[in-house]
C-alpha cells in the first residue's frame, strides 16, 4: 500500500515536471530541450571566448596569450577562475564534513582488523602502487588546467592511494595530525591568496598572476597553484574521512 | 533522451526516500537522487555535436562548437558536496547503529 | 510654579510616580504604598482643575492628547475609584510577593486609562489601551490564579486586536489617526462605519464584559488581589464604555446606519449590540445568583450592569445615553464600594466564600452599611444613584418600544434583588461563624474610602443633576440633544423624575419602618453552633449556614442552561487538538513521512500553479 | 537514431533498473553495489555528454570513494560472524 | 569595503583553527567581533546598492555579492545575532568552534550572494554545519532526519536553479530578473523552477509541511545551537526568500495563491501547535515557524518592508527567548513550563529581558513588535488585502495566550487557586547567568527603543520607505 502511494506520488511529480519542461501548454516554455542549446544565449559563451573583462574573439591553443584566463580546460577555468568562490565553498563543504565525521567518530581509535592477514606481496606491492598513484594524483591536479581532472579527482586519488595502504597493511595507520595541518595550511593559503587579490587587484579571489600562452604548463596564472592547494586539501580531507571510517573506537 | 531518464532517476531516488526506513537505504536513495540530478544538470549543458570543453592541439580554437562548461563545473561542485554529505550521513548512521544496534529507523527506541 | 498643569504633565507625573513607587517600595513597603495613594489624589485634583480647559490639545513627546468633555468625565470616575481604592494598598503590602511591581503596575494601569480617555489619535488610544491590558494582566496573577490572567489576556487581546484592525482599516480609508476626524468621516461611509462599529465595538464589549465576552470578568475579578478587584470592576471595565461611546455616539451611528434596516427605532447593527446587552443582563443576573464566592458574585453583577450600559449607549437617544453615563458613574462607585467592603472582610477574615462567613454585622457594622448602600444602588433602588440611571434607561427602552430588551432589563433588576440580598444575609446577617468571633472592625484608613464612595452614591442619588448636567454638556459637545432638567427634576419622554421628592418620601417610609422595628420586642440571640439534631451536635458550621443552598429551587430552573465557557473551551481544545495533530503528522522524526508531505505539497503547488 | 543515442538509452534505462533494484533489494551490501553500478553508468553517460572532468570526478569520488565508505560502514557495523 | 571579507575571515579562521587546535575559541571570538564591527562599518559607509564582483568578473559572468540596504540588514542581523549567541554560550562551544566559524561564513554568504548556484553552495555549507552542530544535542536520530531532508531540499533547490539556468543562460539573480522582464517568459513556464526553489528553501525555512525535521532537532537543543538555528539561520534563509520573490518569482495567480496558502497555513497551524505545547523551547520553536510563515506570506505579497520588520522582530526577540529558555533548560534539566513556576522571582533581570522580548513578540505597543505588526497590517490593507490582516491579528491572540501563559507562570510561584507566596517557591540554580542577563537586558532596551522611535511619527513611518529609514537611523545617507 505504502509503495503504491509512493509510486503514485512520484509519478505525479514526474508528470508535472515533464509536462512543464517538455509539453508547455501556453507559449514557449523557454526551456531549451536536450542538445538544442544555443551557447550564445548563455554566459558560458564568454567563458569559452574568454572575453568577460576585455575584448577577445578567439582563443587559439598554443598561441593566445595573456588572456583573462589561461586555462585550456574550460571547466577548470570556470571552477578555479570564473567561479572560484563556489569552489572555496565547495572545499569548505568537504572540510566541514570531514571535520564532522571526525567529531562523530572520535575517541581513542584503533584500526578495524580485517579477517585475513594480507601477505607480503600485497603489502609491498601496495606500497609500490601507492607511490605511482600519488604521482598520478599530483600530476592530475597540477595539470588541471590542461587536461581533464584537476584538484578534486587528483586529491581523491591520493586519498585512494592511502586507502590502498590501509587495506593492504593491517598495521598501517596514517598520522592524522599531519593531514589536518596540510588541510588547514592549504585552505588558509587559498583564502589568503584570495585576500591578497583584494590588495593587488581589488577583487576577492582575483587571478592576479599573469597568464601565459594557453596550453602550456605555466599558463594559467593562479589556477595551477589553487588547484594544487585544492588537491592537497581534498586529498587530506578525504584521507581523514577514510581514516575515520576504517577505524573503530577502542572499547574501554 | 538521457535527460528524461535522469529525471526518472531522480524520481526513483525520491521513491526510495518515500518508501524506505533503513538508514543505509535512505542514504543510497539520496545518492541515486543526486546522481540523477547531476546527469540532468550536465545534460542541460550538452550541445549536439559539441566538443568536450577542453582546448587541445586538435581542437585548438574557441570558435569550434563546445558543450557548455558551466553546468559541468556546477556538477563537479555538486558531486563533491554529495560526498561530504554522504560521509557525514554514514558517520551518523554508524553512530546510531552503535547505540541502537540496527539501521532500521522504526526499530530504534526513544523518540 | 512654572509648569502649567496639562494632560501631558499628569501623564508624565503618573509615570514618574509609578517608577518612584517601585523604588520606594523596594526600600520601604508602606512608603511605596502611600505613593499609590497620593498620586491618584494629586491627579484627581489636577484633572478637576482642568475642567475649564476642556477642548485644549496637549502634546507629550510624540503623543497628542485632547481633553474632551467625555474624556474628562471618564477620567474623573477613574481617578475617583483609583484614589479611593489605593488606601487599601497600604494594608496589602505584606501579603504580596511582588509589592513593588504591584504598586508600579497599579499606577501604570491608571496612566493607561487616563491616556486612553484623553488620547487625540487612535495610536495613542491603542497604546494606552494595551497599557491597561498588560499592567492589569501582570497584577491579576498576584492573586489566586494564574489562569485567570491568561483568560483575561485572551479576551482583552481579542478586543484590542479587533480594535487595531479597525484603526488601520480606518487609517487606510481616511488617511488619518485623529479620533474625532476619522469617526466623523466614517459616519459618511457605511462600510467603514460598520467595520469601525464592529471592531471597536468588540473591544468595548470585551472590556465591559458583555456577553459573549463576559467570561473573563468572574475569573479576573474573582481571583485578582482583593485590592485590585474594585479597580477592575469599578474602573477599568468602564473603559469599555468609553470605546462603545466612541463608535455609537461620537461616530454618529444613527446617521451612519440610517440606510440600514431600522428595527425598533435603531438600526439593525445597533440592535444586535443591544440584544447582546440584554442577554448579558440575563446571563449576568442568573450567574450571579448561583455564586458562592462573594467576589465572583459582584463580578457577574458587573456583567449584568455592563448590559445596561451598552444598551443605553447603543440606543443613542439623549435619555438613554444620559442614563448610560449615569449608570457608568453609579456602578463605578457602587461596585468599587462593594468590592472594597469585600476586601475589608477578606482582610479581617481571610476568605471571601459566603458559606464560611456570616453575622459580621456585629463585628464590622460600618462595612455592612457601606455594602448595603452599594448593593441598593446596584439593584437600582432609590434613593441611590443607581436608581436614577435605571429609571432613565427604562424610560428610553419603553420609548423605543423594545419589549424584549425591556423585559430583560426588568428581569435583571428583579434578579439583582436576589443576588445582592444573598451576600448581605450570608456575610453580614445571620449568625457569626465560630471562626470569626475575634474579628475586629475594619481599620480606619479602609473606612475613609468606603465612606467617601457610599456618601457619593447617596449624594448623587439625591442630587443626580450635578452629574447629569455634565452629561448633558457631553451630549451637546458630541452634537446630540442634551438632557432636559427642570429644577431638581429630570425630564423624561413620558414623565419626569424628581429624585429629591422621592428621597423625602422614601425617608418618611424609612422612619416609619424604623419606629416599628424599635417598638418590636427584642429577639434573643442564638449562636450558630447552639443547635442539635436527632440528639447529636453538629460540628460543621458550613452546613448550618443558612446561605447554604440559598436559591437552590431557583437555581434548579436553569441548571441545564448552556455554559458559555464551554464554547470557548471547546474552541481552544480544538485549536490544541489541531496543534497536536500538526505536531504529530508534519513534524515526524521519520524522514519518509516528511518527504511524503514535501512531495504532496510540491504536487499541490505544481498543480495549483498550472491552473 | 544513432548508435550513441541507443547507448544513451540503454545506459539510462539500466540506471533506472539498478536504481529500483538498489532500493528494493533486501541486503544492504547489494544495495551499495547497485549504487556503485549506477555511479559507473553515470560516468558513461557523462562521457557521452562530453564531460570528461565530471566523468573522472564521478568515477574517483562518486563511484570509488562513496562505495568504499559505504562498504566500510557496513563492515565495521556487521555483527560477529555475519557476512556483509 | 569588500563584503567578501565577511565570508573570507571566518573561513580563514576555521582553516587556521584546524592547524592550531588550542586557539580555536580565541579565533572564533575575534572573527565574530570583527564581523560585527565590519558589518557596522559597512552599514555606516553605505552609499548605494552595488554588486561586488568576485575574481574581477563583471556580474552576469562571475559570482557577485550584492550589497544593498537589504543585504546590509541581513548581515547586521546575522552577525550580531551570531555574536550575541556566542557570547551567551561560550562554554558550550567545545570542539565545535570550527563548525561555528564556517556556519558564520556561510550565513553571510547566503545573505550577500547574488548568484543562484553560489547560494546553493552556501546553503549546503550552512546546512552541513547545522547538521554537525545539532549532533551536540545528542539527538542523532533527529539529526539524521534533518540531514536527509536538508539534502533532499538542496537537491530540489539545485534542480530549480538548473532549470532556470537552462531558461535564461545565467545564474545571476539580477541578470535573470532583467532577462525575465525583457524576454516575456510566461508565468506558466516559471511554475516549475519556482516551486522547486520554494520547496528547497521551505525545508530550511521550516514552513509546514516542509520543515518536519525541526521539532526533533530543536526541542532539546542547548543554548548555542537552538538560538542559532532559530535566529541566524532563519533570518538568512528568509532573506533569501525575500530576494528571490522580489526578483525572479514571476508568479501566475494560481501559483501565488497556492504559495500564499502554504505560508498562511504555516502561520495558523504553527501557532495552533505552539498553543498545544507544554515545553518552553517547543512553544518558541513553533512560534518561530509561524513567524516564518508570516514573513514568507508578506514577501509573496510583495511587502518586503513589512516582512523585514517582522523578521527582525522575530529574530531579535526569539534570540532572547530561545537563549534564555535553553539556558534555563540546560541548568535546571527541564523546560516544562509547569515545572518552572516562579523562576524569574529569583532571576529578575533574566525575567525582565524575557518579558520584554515576549511582549515584543506578541506585538504590544511601545515594543518593536508593534511597529512590525502595524507595518504588516497596514501594508496589507494598502495592497487591498482585507482577510490576511484579520488572520494575522487573530493568530496573534493565540500567540498572546501562550506567551502570557508562560510569563505568568514563570513570574509567579504559587499553585493555582492560591496566592503566590515566598515559601512555596522552588529553588532554582542557574550558572553564569550574568552574561545572559546583560545580553537580554541590552536587547530589551533596544527593542523598546526601536519600538518607540517609529511610533513617534507613525504616519510618516508607515508611508516612508523603510530601507531609507533604516539607513538614516544607522547614520548612513
Amino acid at each position: 500500500m505504502k509503495q503504491v502511494v509512493s509510486i503514485l506520488l512520484v509519478l505525479a511529480v514526474g508528470f508535472f515536471i515533464f509536462s512543464a519542461l517538455y509539453f508547455p501548454n501556453q507559449g514557449d516554455s523557454a526551456f531549451d530541450s536536450y542538445g538544442e542549446v544555443d551557447l550564445d544565449e548563455r554566459v558560458s559563451s564568454s567563458f569559452i571566448d574568454k572575453n568577460v573583462t576585455g575584448e577577445n574573439d578567439e582563443v587559439v591553443f598554443g598561441e593566445s596569450a595573456n588572456l583573462e584566463d589561461g586555462s585550456a580546460n574550460y571547466v577548470t577555468s570556470v571552477i578555479v577562475n570564473y567561479r572560484s568562490f563556489d569552489t572555496l565553498g565547495e572545499v569548505t563543504v568537504l572540510f566541514i564534513s570531514a571535520f564532522g565525521v571526525g567529531l562523530l567518530l572520535s575517541g581513542r581509535r584503533k584500526k578495524q582488523a580485517f579477517a585475513h592477514q594480507p601477505n607480503f606481496i600485497l603489502k609491498y606491492g601496495a606500497r609500490l602502487v601507492f607511490g605511482i598513484m600519488v604521482i598520478f594524483g599530483v600530476y592530475m591536479f597540477s595539470h588541471g588546467h590542461l587536461a581533464p581532472g584537476g584538484g578534486f579527482p587528483g586529491g581523491a586519488i591520493i586519498a585512494a592511494a592511502l586507502l590502498l595502504l590501509y587495506l593492504a597493511d593491517n598495521d598501517f595507520r596514517a598520522k592524522m595530525k599531519a593531514f589536518k595541518v596540510t588541510e588547514g595550511i592549504a585552505g588558509s593559503i587559498y583564502v589568503i591568496l584570495g585576500l591578497l587579490a583584494i590588495v593587488i587587484g581589488g577583487y576577492f579571489l582575483m587571478n592576479f598572476l599573469p597568464t601565459g600562452i594557453v596550453g602550456t604548463i605555466f599558463s594559467a596564472g593562479l589556477i595551477p597553484i589553487i588547484y594544487v592547494l585544492i588537491g592537497l586539501k581534498v586529498g587530506s580531507e578525504i584521507a581523514g574521512i577514510v581514516d575515520s571510517f576504517l577505524t573503530v573506537e577502542v572499547e574501554k | 533522451m538521457i535527460q528524461y531518464l535522469s529525471i526518472a532517476l531522480m524520481l526513483v531516488g525520491i521513491y526510495g526516500l518515500l518508501s524506505q526506513r533503513n538508514m543505509i537505504k535512505l542514504i543510497v536513495s539520496l545518492n541515486i537522487f543526486e546522481i540523477g540530478l547531476n546527469i540532468f544538470i550536465v545534460s542541460i549543458g550538452f550541445v549536439k555535436d559539441g566538443l568536450a570543453p577542453i582546448l587541445t592541439s586538435n581542437h585548438n580554437s574557441s570558435a569550434l562548437l563546445y558543450v557548455d562548461p558551466l553546468p559541468q563545473a556546477m556538477v563537479l561542485t555538486a558531486i563533491v558536496i554529495g560526498v561530504g554529505i554522504t560521509a557525514l550521513a554514514l558517520a551518523l548512521a554508524r553512530k546510531l547503529y552503535k547505540t541502537h544496534g540496527t539501521y532500521e529507523l522504526d526499530e530504534m527506541e526513544g523518540e | 510654579m512654572g509648569i502649567s498643569i496639562g494632560v501631558g504633565t499628569i501623564i508624565v507625573g503618573l509615570l514618574i510616580s509609578a517608577v518612584l513607587a517601585y523604588v520606594l517600595t523596594k526600600i520601604n513597603k508602606t512608603t511605596g504604598a502611600w505613593v499609590t495613594v497620593l498620586a491618584p489624589f494629586l491627579a484627581l485634583a489636577a484633572v478637576f482643575l482642568l475642567r475649564d480647559s476642556i477642548g485644549t490639545t496637549y502634546s507629550l513627546f510624540f503623543l497628542e492628547f485632547e481633553l474632551t468633555e467625555y474624556g474628562w468625565f471618564f477620567s474623573m470616575i477613574m481617578l475617583l475609584v483609583f484614589a479611593c481604592v489605593s488606601f487599601f494598598n497600604v494594608y496589602w503590602m505584606k501579603k504580596m510577593v511582588h509589592p513593588a511591581a504591584y504598586n508600579m503596575l497599579y499606577l501604570l494601569a491608571l496612566t493607561g486609562t487616563l491616556g486612553a480617555f484623553m488620547a487625540k489619535d487612535f495610536i495613542g488610544l491603542f497604546i494606552f489601551w494595551e497599557m491597561i491590558v498588560w499592567s492589569s494582566m501582570f497584577i491579576i496573577p498576584f492573586g489566586k490564579s494564574r489562569k485567570a490572567s491568561v483568560v483575561y489576556y485572551a479576551f482583552s487581546a481579542l478586543g484590542s486586536l479587533a480594535m487595531l484592525y479597525g484603526i488601520f482599516y480606518l487609517y487606510n480609508a481616511f488617511g488619518s489617526f485623529n479620533i474625532q476626524e476619522v469617526l466623523k468621516l466614517a459616519a459618511t461611509d457605511t462600510t467603514a462605519a460598520l467595520v469601525a462599529f464592529i471592531t471597536i465595538g468588540i473591544a468595548g464589549m470585551v472590556k465591559l464584559g458583555v456577553f459573549p465576552f463576559h467570561l473573563w470578568l468572574p475569573r479576573a475579578h474573582g481571583n485578582a488581589p482583593d485590592t485590585f478587584s474594585p479597580i477592575l470592576s469599578g474602573g477599568l471595565v468602564k473603559a469599555g464604555g468609553f470605546a462603545v461611546f466612541l463608535i455609537a455616539v461620537v461616530m454618529p451611528s444613527y446617521e451612519a446606519f440610517a440606510t440600514q434596516l431600522q428595527f425598533m427605532g435603531v438600526s439593525i447593527t445597533s440592535y444586535i449590540f443591544i440584544l447582546f446587552g440584554a442577554v448579558s443582563i440575563v446571563v449576568g443576573t442568573l450567574m450571579a445568583i448561583k455564586q458562592d464566592d462573594f467576589k465572583k458574585l459582584i463580578a457577574y453583577s458587573s456583567v449584568a450592569n455592563a448590559g445596561y450600559i451598552i444598551i443605553g449607549l447603543a440606543m443613542t437617544d439623549a435619555l438613554s445615553v444620559g442614563g448610560a453615563f449615569m449608570h457608568i458613574f453609579a456602578h463605578a462607585l457602587a461596585s468599587a464600594a462593594a468590592f472594597l467592603a469585600v476586601a475589608a472582610v477578606s482582610h479581617r477574615t481571610g476568605t471571601t466564600k459566603m458559606s464560611e462567613l456570616g453575622g459580621l454585622i456585629h463585628r464590622m457594622p460600618l462595612t455592612y452599611l457601606v455594602y448595603l448602600i452599594a448593593i441598593i444602588s446596584m439593584a437600582g433602588i432609590p434613593p441611590m444613584a443607581g436608581f436614577i440611571s435605571k429609571w432613565m434607561l427604562f424610560q428610553s427602552m419603553i420609548d423605543n418600544g423594545m419589549v424584549f430588551v425591556a423585559t430583560a432589563a426588568f428581569f435583571g433588576s428583579i434578579g439583582s434583588f436576589l443576588y445582592v440580598f444573598r451576600p448581605l444575609s450570608a456575610v453580614f446577617l445571620g449568625q457569626l461563624s465560630p471562626k470569626h468571633y475575634k474579628v475586629k472592625k475594619a481599620p480606619v484608613l479602609m473606612m475613609i474610602p468606603m465612606i467617601i464612595l457610599s456618601g457619593l452614591t447617596v449624594l448623587f442619588g439625591i442630587f443626580p443633576n450635578i452629574v447629569l448636567r455634565i452629561v448633558s454638556r457631553i451630549q451637546t459637545s458630541v452634537g446630540m440633544e442634551g438632557l432636559q432638567f427642570d429644577g431638581t427634576k429630570i425630564i423624561g419622554s413620558n414623565g419626569s423624575l424628581d429624585p429629591t421628592l422621592i428621597v423625602v418620601i422614601f425617608g418618611i417610609g424609612f422612619m416609619i419602618a424604623l419606629v416599628i422595628f424599635l417598638l418590636h420586642p427584642k429577639s434573643r440571640k442564638v449562636e450558630l453552633m447552639d443547635t442539635y439534631t436527632a440528639s447529636e451536635f453538629i460540628y460543621t458550621p458550613e452546613l448550618l449556614h443558612y446561605s447554604h443552598s440559598f436559591y437552590a429551587p431557583f437555581e434548579r430552573l436553569y441548571k441545564n442552561a448552556p455554559d458559555t465557557s464551554k464554547w470557548y473551551k471547546a474552541i481552544l481544545k480544538k485549536v490544541s487538538e489541531i496543534g497536536g495533530f500538526v505536531s504529530y503528522a508534519f513534524f515526524s522524526s521519520k524522514p519518509r513521512i516528511v518527504v511524503f508531505w514535501i512531495v504532496i505539497a510540491m504536487v499541490a503547488l505544481l498543480w495549483g500553479g498550472s491552473v | 537514431m544513432t548508435i550513441l543515442q541507443i547507448v544513451e538509452i540503454v545506459v539510462g534505462v539500466a540506471m533506472i533498473v539498478f536504481g529500483i533494484l538498489a532500493i528494493n533489494t533486501k541486503k544492504l551490501i547489494n544495495s551499495v553495489i547497485f549504487l556503485s553500478v549506477i555511479s559507473m553508468l553515470a560516468v558513461v553517460s557523462f562521457m557521452l555528454m562530453r564531460a570528461p572532468d565530471v566523468a573522472i570526478t564521478e568515477a574517483v569520488i562518486g563511484s570509488g570513494l562513496v562505495t568504499a565508505i559505504f562498504v566500510f560502514t557496513l563492515y565495521t557495523t556487521k555483527k560477529a560472524g555475519e557476512k556483509i | 569595503m569588500n563584503p567578501a571579507l565577511l565570508i573570507a575571515a571566518p573561513l580563514l579562521a576555521a582553516f587556521i583553527a584546524v592547524i592550531f587546535k588550542k586557539i580555536d575559541k580565541v579565533v572564533l571570538g575575534v572573527v565574530a567581533v570583527g564581523n560585527i564591527a565590519y558589518s557596522i562599518v559597512m552599514a555606516v559607509l553605505f552609499t548605494g546598492a552595488t554588486q561586488i564582483a568576485i575574481g574581477g568578473f563583471a556580474p552576469p559572468f562571475g559570482i557577485s555579492l550584492v550589497l544593498d540596504s537589504y543585504s546590509l540588514i541581513g548581515i547586521l542581523l546575522v552577525n550580531v545575532a551570531f555574536g550575541l549567541i556566542l557570547l551567551m554560550g561560550t562554554k558550550l562551544v567545545g570542539r565545535y568552534g570550527i563548525v561555528l566559524a564556517v556556519s558564520l561564513a556561510a550565513l553571510n554568504g547566503i545573505v550577500l550572494t547574488g548568484d543562484l548556484f553560489n547560494l546553493f553552495v552556501f546553503i549546503e555549507v550552512a546546512a552541513i554545519s547545522a547538521y554537525i552542530m545539532t549532533t551536540m544535542n545528542k539527538q542523532l536520530k533527529h539529526t539524521f532526519n534533518y540531514l536527509i531532508l536538508g539534502t533532499l531540499a538542496s537537491g530540489l533547490l539545485l534542480f530549480g536553479i538548473a532549470v532556470l539556468y537552462n531558461m535564461f543562460g545565467s545564474l545571476n539573480i539580477i541578470d535573470i530578473a532583467s532577462k525575465l522582464a525583457i524576454s516575456g517568459v510566461s508565468a506558466g513556464a516559471m511554475v516549475l523552477p519556482i516551486v522547486f526553489i520554494f520547496a528547497g528553501l521551505s525545508v530550511e525555512a521550516k514552513l509546514i509541511p516542509f520543515g518536519g525535521w525541526v521539532r526533533g532537532v530543536l526541542k532539546k537543543s542547548n543554548s548555542l545551537v537552538g538560538p542559532l538555528l532559530v535566529t541566524g539561520y532563519a533570518a538568512a534563509i528568509l532573506l533569501v526568500f525575500g530576494r528571490l520573490t522580489s526578483t525572479i518569482f514571476i508568479m501566475s495567480d494560481g501559483l501565488k495563491i497556492a504559495l500564499t496558502v502554504v505560508a498562511v497555513a504555516t502561520l495558523v497551524l504553527a501557532e495552533f501547535t505552539a498553543f498545544s505545547k507544554k515545553n518552553l523551547r517547543e512553544v518558541l520553536l513553533f512560534s518561530s515557524i509561524a513567524q516564518s510563515g508570516l514573513v514568507v506570506a508578506l514577501f509573496l505579497n510583495g511587502l518586503t518592508v513589512a516582512a523585514i520588520l517582522v523578521l527582525v522582530n522575530n529574530v531579535v526577540s526569539k534570540l532572547v527567548l530561545f537563549a534564555l529558555s535553553a539556558k534555563i533548560a540546560d541548568d535546571t534539566g527541564t523546560d516544562k513550563i509547569s515545572e518552572l513556576k516562579g523562576v524569574f522571582t529569583k532571576y529578575r533581570v533574566l525575567g525582565v529581558g524575557f518579558t520584554i522580548a515576549a511582549m515584543s513578540l506578541i506585538g504590544l505597543p511601545m515594543f518593536f513588535g508593534f511597529v512590525a505588526k502595524a507595518q504588516a497590517v497596514m501594508s496589507l490593507f494598502e495592497s487591498g488585502n482585507l482577510w490576511l490582516p484579520a488572520v494575522i491579528l487573530l493568530v496573534s491572540v493565540i500567540e498572546g495566550i501562550y506567551i502570557i501563559r508562560i510569563l505568568t507562570t514563570l513570574w509567579n510561584s504559587g499553585k493555582e487557586g492560591q496566592v503566590p507566596s515566598k515559601d512555596a517557591q522552588k529553588e532554582y540554580k542557574l550558572n553564569g547567568f550574568v552574561k545572559v542577563s546583560i545580553v537580554a537586558l541590552v536587547i530589551g532596551v533596544l527593542i523598546v527603543a526601536a519600538g518607540i522611535l517609529p511610533i513617534t511619527n507613525i504616519k510618516e513611518f508607515l508611508s516612508s520607505d523603510f530601507l531609507s529609514f533604516i539607513t538614516r537611523s544607522m547614520g548612513g545617507v
